[in-house]
């Protein structure tokens, strides 16, 4: 019993996310029946899942201290290139490895600037996302647009597995996959350790200009996953498709409750942020507000979430445990890592 | 004491002093080697400048966003009009391409007015914001020609889409469809965007005064985007039980999808001209309004910017006026702006082979333009 | 003792040279130079003072959130919301400045004052609430974003007069354009002078040990926030001169180019390093890039790839150098 | 000698669950300099840290002159004349020496300083105190450890304080940086400042101070003169039980040479340096600071590339490109600086220690938790953390146990060489004393140390040999027999002058 209370106090800060996360449906659900359906639910884990694939790589990421702002463009590319390579007689299942596979090489090479030529990721990133524009510009340019994207594609987005949608199960996938690799691979704790003091990683033996590549490898790679289901579900492909996911899945990773400085954070987090997001996106039209007073709410909830996960929490508890007459000695804990 | 810091300290100086005179140095050849780069790149665009300025008219087309399909095909339109026997001795087309904002096309602007060219024509990034700087082409005695997003400086002439029109002629047409009545949801576009103000406030305005019985039961925001209009209609539909009419400036296609998998009855919609979503209509043989918003605008300009240098003909600096709407279907309205309601047919206004991100039609006036041009240049 | 103690000048130049110029600036103003050279070989009729008062007028928006920028920077942080109070600001002199018909010009102070308050919102969510800058700022930017779209909801509005006048105004000559960009520098160097400016570097540098020394780290960065507050305004104000209208969705551009701007001027993102007056050299240098690129009429993707590497490779350069001079100055 | 200046009474603070100071009290007197003792994690560094203003205490009264003052922050601490050289410095690096010592300073506050005035300003300063050879346009990053040091003393010495706290000041310093902080700090007591004095040197204490207050678990236990006073009182009063001996028997170690180095040279090392450490060996280090200590032991550790020279490890060539091939090869680095070099201060203790040797806990791909904790447990107990502690975070842990901590890390792979960068500096007596036995218990065992320290009494009471480093360069290796503490010296000084041809003053 002790061991569960230690458990769960050992992650408020993500605790809190999802509780934010079901606050606001509980509210949508009241202010509108249809909120709560099951059609609307298995919608917003539809659209959640594009965040949660975008910030995953993006989590990892962080966790070690940087920042990926390719992703927009890398979520063109995966789908704009994938039609592209199909429209050119490539099987949909090799053309999705490749272009995922060239995710990966353009997140290596955002890896290579952050550690090797130690340009700042903020503008390693950007410039790289500069890059991959220009390519796929060059590719509107010099040939015709508006390929179709692959069946394959389009079923993995919009296909379901019962009353589950073949996208949400591959994000469960994905997410258990990550939270296994965070908490109990070496890998992932040597990707804290990196983000906590990358000095001492590296005294310690830790391979730290690895770690940070393969961050953005997987970064890359995943992103454009995200760029080809995305382009499954929408049907078609377009320069912009990826823009509304860039300051989302730096979002959804800080409402998860990792530090934008690097060495906390969780996958689990994560994918609470993507959520809480995604409903409070699907919530806020029903008030019928104005595009300006629908920015402010939004940006008003942003702040509310990553200040639960980060500090809020600790003070809600305070509170919680003073109504229950606990001693007050929850200090310390395991912390972020510990197995 | 501190006997051991003494000698560090001299050997500080002794550098610190070196370092300075090589900071000077590296300065000066940072700067000399870029120099010398910079000529090796002005000789060359110099020599391609001089091949190009014979006695054409030299016609600048500015424009700022390529994130959408639209401004492509606009662009290879105006080339495919520019470089054809018409027109080919007499117009050297330079299209010069900026990001989406107002500074980046004021200073774009800048530099092509320092080129002295015969005209200018601009998609504008603002219909405020570049005034004072098209206002100093005029005077440099450039012809500026706005198209699509058109400027208010006085100067220019206007070729805009005339969306308060359309705006008025699609919610007439809906408010027809739909007898009166009914729940709608409605498309509220892209935050601050010209087009999307007007387009809500007229929308808001017709429902209000002549259809008071439809009501808007939802709005999403489709940023001119399929991704953001499918899943705003979904998420709308999610909520709402009936749904008889969508009134979007954006993408039938991603609404049909959106009733598709929702398990909905097709409601009639409107749209923008673009041929995805006139297969899906057609398809579907769903009542859809296409809003025109053509991309061969781009070429009426240059006959028109032909015609003004060449003192053919005198245009008003006002508003020019055109309009495509059209219907899948003709329905008993009667509108007051629409200059040609179409029917959806194929080859003529739709194509049903041919890509998706087409924009529809491909033929205007005297020009017929295959697909292909316009998808290719 | 005092024999020792190296007095850096170099008689042979015969003027006093600053104490330590470093290579930050140094190598900042290389770059500059070159661009410099190149856009005028490319571009003669640039050459002149009018063209070049233009050319500043195009960057000065994106100069004075740069300035903001840095700023949050060097207290080691980051902003994200410049954009959204350069957009308020921006909308608040079109439309109650300016929209009376500039009958009320004095209100521009309340458009300086609205900066300053946007600032401090974002100064009181980092200090006292404990947000990390990046998280802060990105939920205000939404926010101001929201607030400029109700008061401007598109492109529109008319600034007062007087600042439509600044704008085609000369100063002997020199366009205001330029004569602003000196007086921020200027500006910079006097306040860099104070004990305040002092502090801002202490606090940037380490706030633990600026605490040790007696700074109250919460007033300095609030009182930094407020300032780059009033410095994003002024940016959007300017705008609303420069192009007679509002935009009220301009901002957000600016929000990537002055970071980027701030890391080519070699200010460091870490804190305490670097400064305005090496953020204007990176402005105008980018400004420079930009015109170039534009100048040579490339395709567009041509141009947004060269945009890009240049970016890289001007920044990547100066931390290659960087380091081989820090290990020089190790041995 | 007048009557009490500031005093403290019944002073609490704890962090959290620990208790750190449980009714303190002290009393020092205008013109005297009185010496606080006591183990880490006694309080000193609280009590001096709510002096100095930078925390405020949970309860218990602070009066100066008899009047109760408040220190809600640093800037009142200093507004009530209380000024502080901090253990950990307080200089910016990023700012120039002259920005550093008039920082905050009322010749600035009202408008505009140019800079010329304020390098004229500092140098005037620094020249007042003798250091006139500090440059005073030079960013501070770019000065010594124990120049900043210097640099501290100076700013608090600047506004001659009513008190003056020195919270081992002299720590980081070599012998005669350390004899000048000590007597600005009997100056200042001679110009009527209380001075409290805080040093793990007792023999510092002798020599400077007047009167002795002895902390234990956050209570002041010993009170006197420091002529009441002898050592063993002293330490007996500091540990709560009888001075053990400090330094522990040592197995002689075998003439199998474990490490062998041939010429090495690398950046801040112009050696060339040879050098060989046996199995079983402790091999001092030593010198005057800043000669190259460092950089010998980084680059042992591959954390500095090579620029020459040639090794050999248990008989195979060694040529480290990284910390991590050293580690590999089973050599363990302990750095200088435990806070920023040594530990994820965020993580627990467990993280910590098994963090270099996760590779070995892989099983199918994911770690094994019980092989994990059971290494970690294991490390833990050899340097004497108890198990409990495992999951607390590394920056809960007091200095000396933070110290035990990195250095599990690195006893966890077992590894042939340890090399150990001033490890026992700002450790309490009897952390030492646990540290030492520890090295002479793994040396007996058959692993070579190399250990550097600033103290030079360790290491000639802990080291079989001393290799004495100066300006880069191998100065002597001191054999045992002839090992004392003015060889070491002697070595080191003759070089240094030597190859400037100057003669120190």
């Amino acid at each position: 019993m002790k061991q569960v209370g230690s458990w769960i106090r050992g992650r408020l800060g993500v605790a809190s996310s999802y509780a934010l996360c079901a606050v606001l449906f509980v509210i949508g659900a009241i202010h509108s029946p249809g909120f709560a359906s099951a059609s609307n639910i298995r919608q917003m884990l539809v659209f959640a899942s594009f965040v949660g694939f975008a910030a995953l790589g993006q989590t990892l990421v962080i966790i070690a201290g940087g920042l990926d702002l390719t992703v927009p463009w890398l979520m063109a590319f995966g789908g704009i290139e994938l039609s592209r390579l199909a429209a050119g007689g490539m099987p949909a299942v090799p053309a999705i490895a490749l272009v995922v596979a060239i995710g990966a090489i353009i997140g290596l090479i955002n890896g290579v600037g952050v550690t090797w030529l130690r340009i700042a990721p903020i503008v390693m990133t950007l410039a790289m996302g500069g890059l991959v524009q220009a390519f796929l510009l060059a590719v509107g340019e010099l040939q015709s647009t508006g390929d179709q994207v692959p069946a394959v594609a389009v079923h993995l987005a919009s296909n379901r597995v019962g009353p589950f949608p073949v996208v949400a199960i591959v994000w469960l996938g994905f997410a258990v996959a990550a939270g296994i690799v965070l908490s109990r691979s070496a890998f992932g704790r040597r990707l804290y350790a990196v983000g906590a003091n990358d000095t001492v990683a590296w005294l310690s033996g830790v391979n730290v200009a690895l770690i940070r590549i393969l961050t953005y490898t997987i970064s890359g790679a995943m992103t454009t996953f995200g760029g080809v289901v995305l382009a499954g579900y929408v049907g078609t492909t377009y320069l912009d498709i990826g823009g509304p996911y860039l300051f989302t899945s730096i979002a959804a990773v800080i409402i998860g409750g990792a530090s934008i400085l690097g060495g906390s954070g969780s996958y689990w987090g994560t994918v609470a942020g993507a959520l809480t997001l995604t409903v409070l996106s699907s919530l806020l039209p029903l008030f019928q507000l104005s595009n300006a007073g629908l920015e402010i709410v939004y940006g008003v909830v942003i702040l509310i979430g990553v200040w639960l996960a980060s500090t809020g929490h600790r003070l809600l508890g305070r509170l919680w445990r003073r109504g229950l007459a606990l001693p007050d000695n929850m200090q310390g804990g395991a912390g972020d890592v510990s197995a | 004491m501190g006997l051991e810091e003494v000698a560090p300290a001299k050997i500080n100086q002794r550098r610190e002093k070196e370092m300075v005179k090589t900071r000077y140095w590296l300065v000066a050849a940072v700067a000399a080697g870029l120099a010398v780069a910079g000529y090796a790149v002005s000789s060359v665009s110099a020599k391609a400048r001089a091949t190009a300025a014979s006695r054409k008219f030299t016609i600048y087309l500015s424009n700022n966003y390529m994130g959408n399909e639209w401004r492509p095909q606009m662009e290879n339109v105006a080339k495919v009009i520019a470089s054809s026997p018409q027109y080919r001795g007499k117009v050297s087309l330079q299209i010069r391409n900026v990001q989406l904002t107002p500074a980046a096309q004021i200073q774009s602007l800048q530099s092509i007015i320092l080129q002295k060219p015969s005209a200018i024509m601009v998609d504008a990034a603002s219909p405020t914001a570049l005034n004072p700087t098209i206002e100093q082409a005029c005077h440099a005695g450039i012809l500026v020609f706005t198209f699509d997003q058109v400027v208010t400086a006085p100067c220019a002439y206007k070729l805009p889409e005339n969306y308060r029109a359309e705006a008025e002629d699609m919610a007439n047409w809906l408010g027809t469809v739909l007898k009166g009545k009914g729940n709608i949801l409605m498309d509220t576009g892209l935050p601050g965007i010209a087009i999307s103000t007007t387009f809500l406030n007229v929308w808001k305005h017709v429902l209000a005064t002549k259809y008071p019985h439809i009501k808007i039961v939802g709005t999403f925001s489709s940023q001119y985007a399929p991704g953001p209009e499918l899943q705003g209609v979904s998420a709308d539909l999610a909520q709402n039980a009936h749904i008889s009419g969508i009134l979007s400036g954006g993408y039938c296609s991603s609404d049909i999808e959106a009733l598709r998998r929702a398990g909905r009855p097709l409601v009639p919609l409107t749209c923008l001209d673009v041929n995805g979503n006139e297969q899906a209509c057609a398809k579907a043989k769903l009542p859809c309004f296409f809003f025109g918003a053509p991309a061969w605008v781009s070429g009426v300009a240059v006959e028109h910017i032909v015609n003004l240098l060449e003192h053919k003909v005198k245009y008003p600096k006002s508003e020019f006026d055109y309009n495509t709407n059209f219907v899948t279907k003709q329905g008993d309205v009667r509108f007051k702006h629409v200059q040609k309601l179409q029917v959806l047919t194929p080859g003529v206004n739709y194509y049903p082979k041919e890509s998706a991100a087409l924009i529809t039609p491909v033929t205007f006036g005297n020009w017929k333009l295959t697909p292909k041009e316009v998808l290719n240049g | 003792m005092s024999s020792s103690a190296p007095t850096r000048r170099l008689p042979r130049l015969g003027v006093a040279m600053p104490q330590r110029l470093s290579w930050n600036s140094a190598l900042t103003a290389a770059i500059l130079l070159a661009l410099i050279i190149i856009d005028l070989s490319i571009q003669p009729a640039l050459a002149n003072l009018t063209q070049i008062g233009l050319l500043v007028e195009t960057a000065m928006p994106l100069v004075m959130v740069s300035v903001a920028q840095t700023l949050i920077v060097l207290v080691g942080g980051i902003d994200l919301s410049v954009g959204g109070m350069f957009v308020v600001a921006n909308a608040v002199t079109v439309v109650w400045v300016g929209g009376g018909g500039g009958a009320h010009q004095l209100l521009i102070v309340a458009a300086f004052a609205v900066g300053i308050a946007m600032g401090t919102l974002n100064g009181l969510l980092v200090t006292g609430l404990g947000f990390q800058p990046f998280i802060a700022t990105l939920g205000t930017w939404t926010i101001y974003n929201g607030i400029a779209l109700t008061i401007l909801p598109t492109d529109g509005g008319t600034p007062p007069p007087f600042l439509s006048n600044f704008m085609v105004a000369t100063v002997f000559g020199v366009p205001t354009s330029i004569v602003m960009l000196v007086v921020v520098f200027l500006a910079w160097r006097c306040l860099r002078a104070t004990r305040f400016g002092g502090r801002i570097y202490a606090v940037g540098a380490d706030e633990e040990r600026a605490r040790l020394n007696g700074t109250s780290v919460r007033r300095v960065k609030l009182a930094v926030y407020g300032l780059a507050g009033l410095c994003a305004a002024i940016g959007g104000i300017y705008a609303a001169g420069a192009d007679v209208s509002g935009t009220p969705t301009a901002g957000d551009a600016y929000i990537l180019m002055s970071v980027a701007v701030v890391v080519i001027g070699g200010t460091s993102l870490r804190g305490g390093e670097g400064g305005v007056g090496v953020t204007l050299m990176g402005a105008m240098a980018l400004t420079l890039i930009n015109d170039i690129v534009d100048a040579l009429n490339l395709n567009t993707w041509v141009s947004v790839a060269a945009s890009a590497s240049l970016l890289l490779v001007m920044v990547a350069g100066r931390t290659l150098v960087e380091a081989q001079l820090r290990q020089r100055r190790r041995r | 000698m007048s009557g009490v200046l500031l005093k403290l009474t019944g002073v609490r603070k704890r962090f959290g669950a620990v208790r750190v100071l449980e009714g303190a009290s002290l009393e020092a007197r205008a013109g005297e300099v009185h010496a606080v003792l006591g183990e880490n994690g006694a309080g000193k560094s609280t009590l001096m840290r709510i002096l100095a203003g930078v925390i405020s205490a949970d309860a218990g009264q602070v009066t100066l002159d008899g009047r109760a003052v408040s220190l809600g922050s640093p800037s009142a601490a200093v507004a009530a004349g209380i000024r502080t050289v901090f253990q950990d410095l307080s200089v910016i690096p990023q700012l120039t020496v002259a920005d550093n010592l008039l920082y905050g300073s009322e010749t600035s506050a009202r408008g505009l300083v140019l800079r010329r005035r304020r390098q004229e300003l500092a140098r005037k300063l620094l020249d007042g105190f003798g250091l006139g050879r500090i440059d005073t346009a030079a960013p501070v990053s770019e000065l010594g450890l124990g120049d900043r040091q210097l640099l501290e003393v100076v700013k608090a010495l600047r506004k001659s304080p009513r008190v003056l706290i020195l919270d081992e000041a002299t720590s980081a310093l070599s012998a005669t940086d350390s004899a000048w902080v000590l007597a600005q700090g009997r100056a200042a007591a001679a110009a009527g400042a209380a001075v409290l004095l805080i040093t793990h040197r007792l023999h510092e204490v002798r020599a400077t101070a007047d009167r002795i207050t002895v902390l234990r678990s956050g209570v002041d236990v010993l009170n006197g003169t420091v002529d009441e006073l002898e050592d063993d009182a002293l330490i007996t009063a500091m540990l709560g039980r009888r001075a053990e001996v400090l330094y522990p028997s040592r197995v002689p170690p075998s003439a199998e040479d474990v490490l062998k180095v041939v010429g090495l040279v690398a950046q801040g090392l112009p050696g060339p340096i040879d050098l060989q450490v046996n199995r079983g060996e402790i091999l001092g280090v030593g010198g005057l600071q800043g000669q190259g200590q460092r950089e010998l032991l980084m680059a042992l550790a591959g954390a500095q590339p090579w620029a020459g020279g040639v090794a050999t490890l248990l008989g195979a060539a060694y040529a480290p490109r990284s910390p991590r091939e050293a580690l590999r090869r089973g050599v363990a680095y302990v750095p200088e600086d435990r806070q920023r070099e040594g530990l994820f201060l965020g993580h627990s203790v467990q993280s910590n220690i098994t963090i270099s040797g996760l590779g070995s806990f892989v099983r199918h791909g994911l770690l094994d938790a019980r092989a994990e904790l059971r290494a970690a447990q294991d490390a833990a107990a050899r340097v004497g953390i108890s198990h409990d502690r495992l999951s607390a975070r590394a920056s809960t842990m007091s200095g000396g146990n933070q110290q035990k901590v990195v250095l599990a890390k690195a006893l966890l792979g077992e590894p042939a060489v340890l090399l150990l960068h001033d490890c026992t500096r700002g450790v309490d007596v009897g952390t030492k004393a646990e540290i030492f036995e520890l090295m002479s218990r793994i040396a007996a065992a058959g692993t070579a140390i190399l250990f550097y320290s600033s103290d030079l009494s360790e290491l000639v009471h802990v080291c079989d040999r001393v290799a004495v480093i100066a300006e880069g360069r191998l100065g002597a290796v001191i054999s045992r027999d002839e090992l004392t503490e003015d060889a070491i010296l002697r070595v080191a000084v003759r070089l240094t002058a030597g190859s400037h041809g100057r003669v120190a003053a």
